[in-house]
């Protein structure tokens, strides 16, 4: 275990994961004491008939539910949470679930800013402090969630709002709640958490606890995800929720790396979602650190991606290699459902330059003038880096 | 954005989930003061408890209940489902209907449903011990094998539990039980 | 006085580094199946330029066309076509513009100009039957659109220029020729990026006789006849210009006010062709030659003005909630003088308002007050303060601050000034318009709301409608005449006219795609033919501006395109209009499925292998 | 049976071609028809007859002569155009 000179791990949710874990939450409420949630959520989960599990769920508890906000929508912003803090108030409310993907927690995170600090404007909230008696907040990822339901963060407007307190209170994994996705919409959300856990633990200052917490989230996706995207059993879908769910506390933990930094630029210039962009960044960051970083990539990654037999099997020194040529294998192997290179979403070369340089000046010291650039290119024709030790 | 678009929800009731619970509690309590009679294991069980031992197991948050313990001179009785007027020294909450449900359909036994938090038990852990092996002596009386073996953790074998005890002692418990 | 019979398929390949050029043979083959303007355009960028590159980089190309009719005399045919790779979306865009730089270039002898390369000296092009003159235009640099134009065009017919905009690289800046423009996707920047800053042609050296004198005398007598006798091009065109859209869109709940919130307001009749018309006394002032008379010119101030087209009063005025008619066209002025389109320039200065309003973006700018918009326009073109953001569009400002659910526009180009959600056949063509947000791409709301022959709140057969329109568009840009000569060529004739409503109505709701296909579109092919000699039929016209769709797109795809793109901003998908009590929501989704089967696209929005095939488009040459 | 209100507002120069005396763009013309009458019959009422090549609007969408009228409404009457 690698242990930095200094570190500090943080993490407040709760998770409760299982078969009828949805029951609970009335009883976990009530031991917060709050009694009238707020439910956050989007049209699809209303849709997907989610929400009718979860008031099946409240059946004989005695409890109301303030209302179910369906008005959030892919891009979360101010508007959304003020109508959301509007009904929040006018309903008296005391705590908030979430239910759905990434934006329907961000706005649940901005909401429970708002209304616990009795304000209308989300602006004054740049700096939060870390005291903040926030309501009970409940998340229930679904199978749109990519992870960062469980993290510290929120995007309302663009803008970040990042503080320890925001993370939810407890995460609900129900498998009612999972309902079955189209292959690619599977693969995606569980190749980008895997990406963040993989950065977090390869990270010079990986401290850990959060690698622990990064293995764990690895392995259960490695573990299930072949299984998730064919067969779809419910443990295997399940395990997946889970590896997504840690992910995200994982990703809070963790400075930013690079492959998230190009992930994210490359999708705001070329309009591709943020997932797939990370997915297919994966390997060749991970690639790049082997061969251009002093610190190159550490062999305990090796155990979570490819299993306790391969791991004992491949020597010492081999093990940073192999670690990633697993990576290769679990990513490039996908490529039957989703894009796996850049050239096939057809990413014109001007805007891999600017990519690059938009993120080189807060790596530069640690990959080098033009990593950046290197990444993108092998990433681009989807060959491994060139160059560097082998 | 108007504000009645988006409705209050009353959380429905499950009627039917109650009555089935509260039934099987009801039986479970008159066999327990059965078994207390008939079966000899048991009537130790309960000899090692202290004398103001009240037992209340019931599904939260109003859901149905049963009340077991001893009286004034020493004898198990099954004391129905109002707590009040009664000092309970053992409470064994079920945290909601489903998580009931689970354990009296005997999807889940008593531990595996301790195991996946369903209960909140507050009084000391060896009257819980002691009550969760008095239930399970009673269910073994109370249901054919197949279905206790998954409502206890080990059926017990013969050796434990001689063929003819069980057969008398199940009669007797149903008479009892449903004898009053 | 030469003379030209048909076309005399000369392009110039003009290569600005080198400062060298040369002729090119336009094949055969290719002006069959392209037809001329804004197809050959684009199949002469199509054959040479990769995919790629950056469109302010060296390696982009402006290819101009003026297609077969322009100098023959035909109505409304006063028009040229450009394309090029836009650097504010990305993606090839292609424009059309009525000034006199085509008819100059045209009657010089070519038929049209590629210009490649990079001069690293101002420089501006002159053109005769010779070839080209690259002078030097560094006293031109820095000169307004209209100023350079005096100053290039004392010995030419007509010139194309750019103002401040393009020169600063302002993304959506554009090139005018007379007072007409080359307006959307950002040409002028393109030139401003090659330090081109105009291109003049003397003009007058050769007459362009049709090859079939007398087939073409008849074919025009009787455009002309349809176009004097249709209540739309002889009515509300010639008397109130595109600005008769105002009281209309008001009416129908189109107009875009405060940012897309509201589809009408009150005070919309101030801005309406009708009540400029009598206060600015407008007479016309129109490409040359036209049969329409569409654009007019009036007395502002004092001073005599061009009035504002109908997209500059929707986006400038009503958009933010403006409606003093002199001061839209202040406004219409410093993007004409500055060099920018009024179109994306509205859209983003209403995302800047709203911004500002939410406290996302620092300005001082506010719905309803016209204070503080002309020197923002100004900072714009000149790129100093917040201009310098604002000169990116909307998608780059609000991806840089915040509010990307209010920033109206599709694939980075700000939408034009119909509210999609009063006709979804129009948000479907928005989303899937070759060049972004454009209403020139497919107008559905004409069918929908104007001539009411399609129900506007139904998803039912819009798709095949959207595609037959982008099809008759794409073709008619590609004979290169005016896109208004849709109504009268096509309402005029005898089926159209005499067919009683209700089975126009039923036809068109039941099933577009078979309906259309009785329209009779034969006046285009009539006149393209009687011009060049050889046959062309109505349905080998559809199939030619269908053969212009798909290339364009597989042109775009190869940037990137695809399903992802063909959206609408989140305003227009999950909030409704002020004006809208029954909350109707926009199925866009079930008409882009509907679409993609009838235009012969895969599920993710690329073209089939088998569509590119039958459409006898060639895979890229080596270039 | 009740009266409603109809308001007839006419804009591309409609007013003068049908030579309507002062007519105020923002008030336009108030008539008093009973409920449930058919937009070709109000414009019969009104005198109003050479209306039928045009396009006629309420509430933001596009009515065509057989309308009927429950409640007051106003009504816009336009000449149709191309778009631009």
């Amino acid at each position: 275990m690698q242990i930095p000179d200094y570190f500090k791990f943080f993490n407040k949710t709760r998770i409760v994961s299982g078969k009828k874990s949805l029951e609970n939450i009335p009883y976990e409420l009530q031991s917060m004491d709050a009694v009238k949630p707020l439910v956050i959520t989007d049209k699809r989960s209303v849709d997907e008939g989610l929400v009718k599990i979860l008031i099946d769920a409240y059946g004989d508890s005695g409890l109301v539910i303030g209302a179910v906000f369906d008005g959030v929508t892919a891009y979360t912003s101010a508007k959304t949470v003020l109508d959301a803090a509007r009904l929040f108030r006018a309903r008296g409310c005391d705590s908030i679930i979430s239910i759905g993907g990434e934006s329907c927690a961000f706005a649940a995170k901005a909401l429970n800013l708002l209304v616990s600090h009795k304000t209308e404007d989300l602006l004054q909230f740049d700096s939060l402090p870390d005291n903040m008696h926030l309501c009970p907040f409940i998340v229930i990822p679904t199978s749109d969630s990519s992870g960062r339901e469980t993290s510290t963060r929120s995007v309302i407007d663009g803008r970040i709002y990042e503080s320890d307190e925001l993370m939810p209170d407890i995460a609900v994994i129900d498998p009612r709640m999972l309902k079955k996705r189209g292959k690619a919409e599977t693969i995606l959300p569980a190749l980008r958490a895997m990406a963040e856990a993989v950065e977090a633990c390869t990270e010079d200052a990986a401290n850990p606890m959060n690698d622990s917490f990064a293995f764990a989230s690895i392995q259960l996706i490695c573990e299930n995800l072949a299984a998730a995207v064919n067969g779809g059993s419910v443990k295997s879908v399940l395990g997946l929720a889970n590896g997504i769910a840690i992910s995200g506390i994982v990703w809070s933990n963790a400075p930013e790396g690079i492959g998230s930094a190009l992930a994210e630029e490359l999708a705001v210039r070329t309009g591709n979602s943020r997932e797939l962009c990370a997915a297919v960044l994966l390997p060749h960051t991970l690639d790049y650190k082997l061969k251009n970083t002093k610190k190159s990539v550490r062999g305990e990654l090796l155990l979570p991606v490819a299993g306790i037999d391969r791991y004992c099997a491949a020597a010492e020194t081999e093990r940073g290699l192999l670690g990633v040529e697993a990576v290769f294998e679990i990513v490039k192997g996908m490529n039957k459902y989703i894009p796996v290179t850049l050239k096939e979403l057809n990413i014109p070369r001007y805007i891999l330059e600017s990519t690059a340089e938009a993120v080189e000046d807060s790596f530069a010291k640690q990959y080098g003038k033009g990593g950046a650039l290197m990444i993108l290119e092998s990433a681009y024709n989807g060959e491994r880096v060139s160059g560097g030790k082998k | 954005m108007n504000i009645n678009k988006y409705p209050e929800i009353k959380s429905g009731g499950k009627l039917i989930k109650k009555i089935y619970v509260a039934v099987m509690l009801w039986i479970v309590g008159r066999a327990i003061q059965a078994a207390s009679r008939v079966d000899r294991e048991v009537k130790e069980e309960f000899g090692r408890l202290s004398d103001d031992f009240m037992m209340h197991l019931h599904v939260l948050p109003s859901g149905p209940g049963m009340i077991v313990g001893k009286d004034k001179n020493g004898k198990v009785k099954y004391m129905g489902w109002n707590p009040k007027g009664k000092k309970i020294t053992l409470d064994m909450k079920v945290k909601n209907i489903e998580g009931a449900m689970l354990m009296f359909t005997f999807q889940e036994s008593t531990c595996v449903a301790s195991a996946n938090n369903r209960l909140a038990v507050s009084g000391n852990v060896p009257d819980t011990m002691a009550f969760i092996r008095i239930l399970n002596i009673v269910e073994t009386y109370l249901l054919p094998k197949i279905i206790t073996s998954f409502a206890v953790k080990r059926y017990p074998k013969w050796s434990q539990m001689s063929p003819m005890r069980k057969y008398a002692g199940r009669v007797l418990v149903y008479v009892r039980t449903f004898t009053f | 006085m030469q003379e030209i019979t048909g076309t005399s398929n000369r392009i110039l390949e003009v290569n600005l580094t080198k400062k060298s050029f040369s002729v090119y043979e336009v094949p055969k083959e290719d002006l069959k199946l392209y037809l001329g303007g804004k197809g050959l355009a684009l199949k002469m960028l199509y054959d040479r330029m990769e995919p790629g590159i950056d469109p302010l980089g060296e390696d982009n190309m402006i290819a101009i066309h003026t297609g077969v009719l322009l100098g023959t005399g035909a109505p409304c045919s006063g028009r040229f076509a450009a394309v090029t790779k836009s650097p504010l979306t990305g993606i090839m865009t292609s424009c059309s513009c009525g000034g006199a730089f085509g008819m100059a270039l045209k009657t010089s002898g070519w038929d049209g100009l590629i210009v490649k390369g990079k001069s690293n000296t101002p420089v501006y092009l002159y053109v005769d039957s010779k070839g080209v003159e690259f002078r030097d235009a560094k006293k031109l640099w820095g000169m307004d659109t209209q100023k350079t134009q005096e100053e290039i065009s004392k010995d030419s017919g007509g010139a194309l220029a750019i103002g401040p905009a393009g020169e600063n690289l302002v993304l959506y800046a554009n090139v005018a020729s007379g007072h007409r423009f080359l307006g959307r996707g950002g040409m002028g920047a393109v030139m401003g990026s090659k330090n081109l800053k105009a291109i003049s042609a003397k003009g007058k050296e050769f007459k362009i006789l049709p090859v079939n004198q007398k087939k073409f005398e008849k074919a025009k007598k009787k455009a002309t006849d349809y176009i004097n006798g249709n209540d739309i091009s002889a009515g509300s065109y010639r008397n109130f210009g595109t600005n008769a859209n105002v009281n209309l869109n008001n009416a129908g709940g189109l107009l875009p006010v405060r940012n897309f919130t509201g589809g009408t307001h009150g005070e919309a009749h101030k801005i309406s062709g009708e009540e400029m018309a009598e206060k600015f006394k407008t007479s016309y002032s129109t490409c040359k030659p036209c049969t329409i008379l569409c654009g007019h010119k009036g007395n502002i101030n004092g001073q005599m003005r061009q009035i504002p087209e109908y997209e500059t009063v929707g986006l400038m005025g009503s958009n933010l909630e403006i409606f003093d008619p002199v001061k839209i066209s202040d406004f219409n002025e410093i993007c004409t003088l500055m060099g920018m389109d009024t179109i994306t320039a509205g859209g983003t200065i209403a995302w800047a308002m709203e911004a500002t309003e939410r406290g996302l973006f620092k300005s001082d700018l506010k719905f309803g007050s016209a204070d503080g918009v002309c020197e923002v326009l100004k900072d714009i073109a000149h790129m100093k303060g917040i201009g310098k953001d604002l000169a990116m569009g909307s998608r780059y400002c609000s991806k840089k601050y915040g509010g990307e659910d209010f920033a109206i526009q599709v694939k980075g180009l700000e939408m034009a000034a119909y509210d999609p959600r009063g006709a979804f056949g129009q948000g479907l063509s928005y989303a899937v318009a070759n060049r972004g947000a454009c209403h020139l791409s497919a107008t559905a709301f004409g069918l929908e709301v104007y001539l009411g022959l399609m129900d506007a709140y139904s998803y039912r057969s819009k798709a095949s409608m959207v595609k037959y329109q982008e099809d008759i568009y794409s073709a008619i840009n590609s004979l290169q005449t005016c896109v208004f000569t849709v109504f009268p060529y096509e309402l005029e004739t005898l089926l159209m006219k005499y067919s009683p409503r209700p089975v126009l109505k039923f036809m068109m709701n039941l099933m577009a795609g078979v309906a259309m296909r009785f329209v009779d579109v034969s006046l285009w092919p009539e006149l393209w033919s009687a011009v060049i000699g050889n046959r062309l039929g109505m349905t080998a016209f559809l199939r030619v501006g269908a053969r212009v769709q798909v290339l364009e797109r597989v042109m775009n795809c190869a940037e990137g395109i695809s399903r992802k793109d063909d959206t609408l901003p989140d305003r227009l998908l999950n909030e409704f209009r002020k004006c809208d009590s029954k909350e109707r929501a926009i199925p866009l989704e079930k008409m882009l499925n509907r679409y993609y089967f009838v235009r012969g696209f895969d599920k993710n929005g690329i073209p089939k292998e088998r569509t590119v095939r039958r459409l006898k488009i060639k895979k890229r040459m080596a270039v | 049976m009740e009266d409603i209100i109809i308001t007839l507002k006419l804009y591309s120069g409609l007013e003068k071609e049908l030579k309507i005396p002062d007519y105020n763009v923002n008030s336009g013309v108030i008539i008093k028809v009973n409920k449930g009458t058919k937009l070709k019959n109000i414009i019969a009422d009104s005198g109003l007859q050479k209306l039928s090549g045009y396009a006629f609007f309420s509430g933001g969408e596009r009515i065509n002569l057989r309308t009927k009228f429950m409640e007051s409404a106003e009504i816009s009457c336009l000449k149709i155009s191309g778009g631009g």
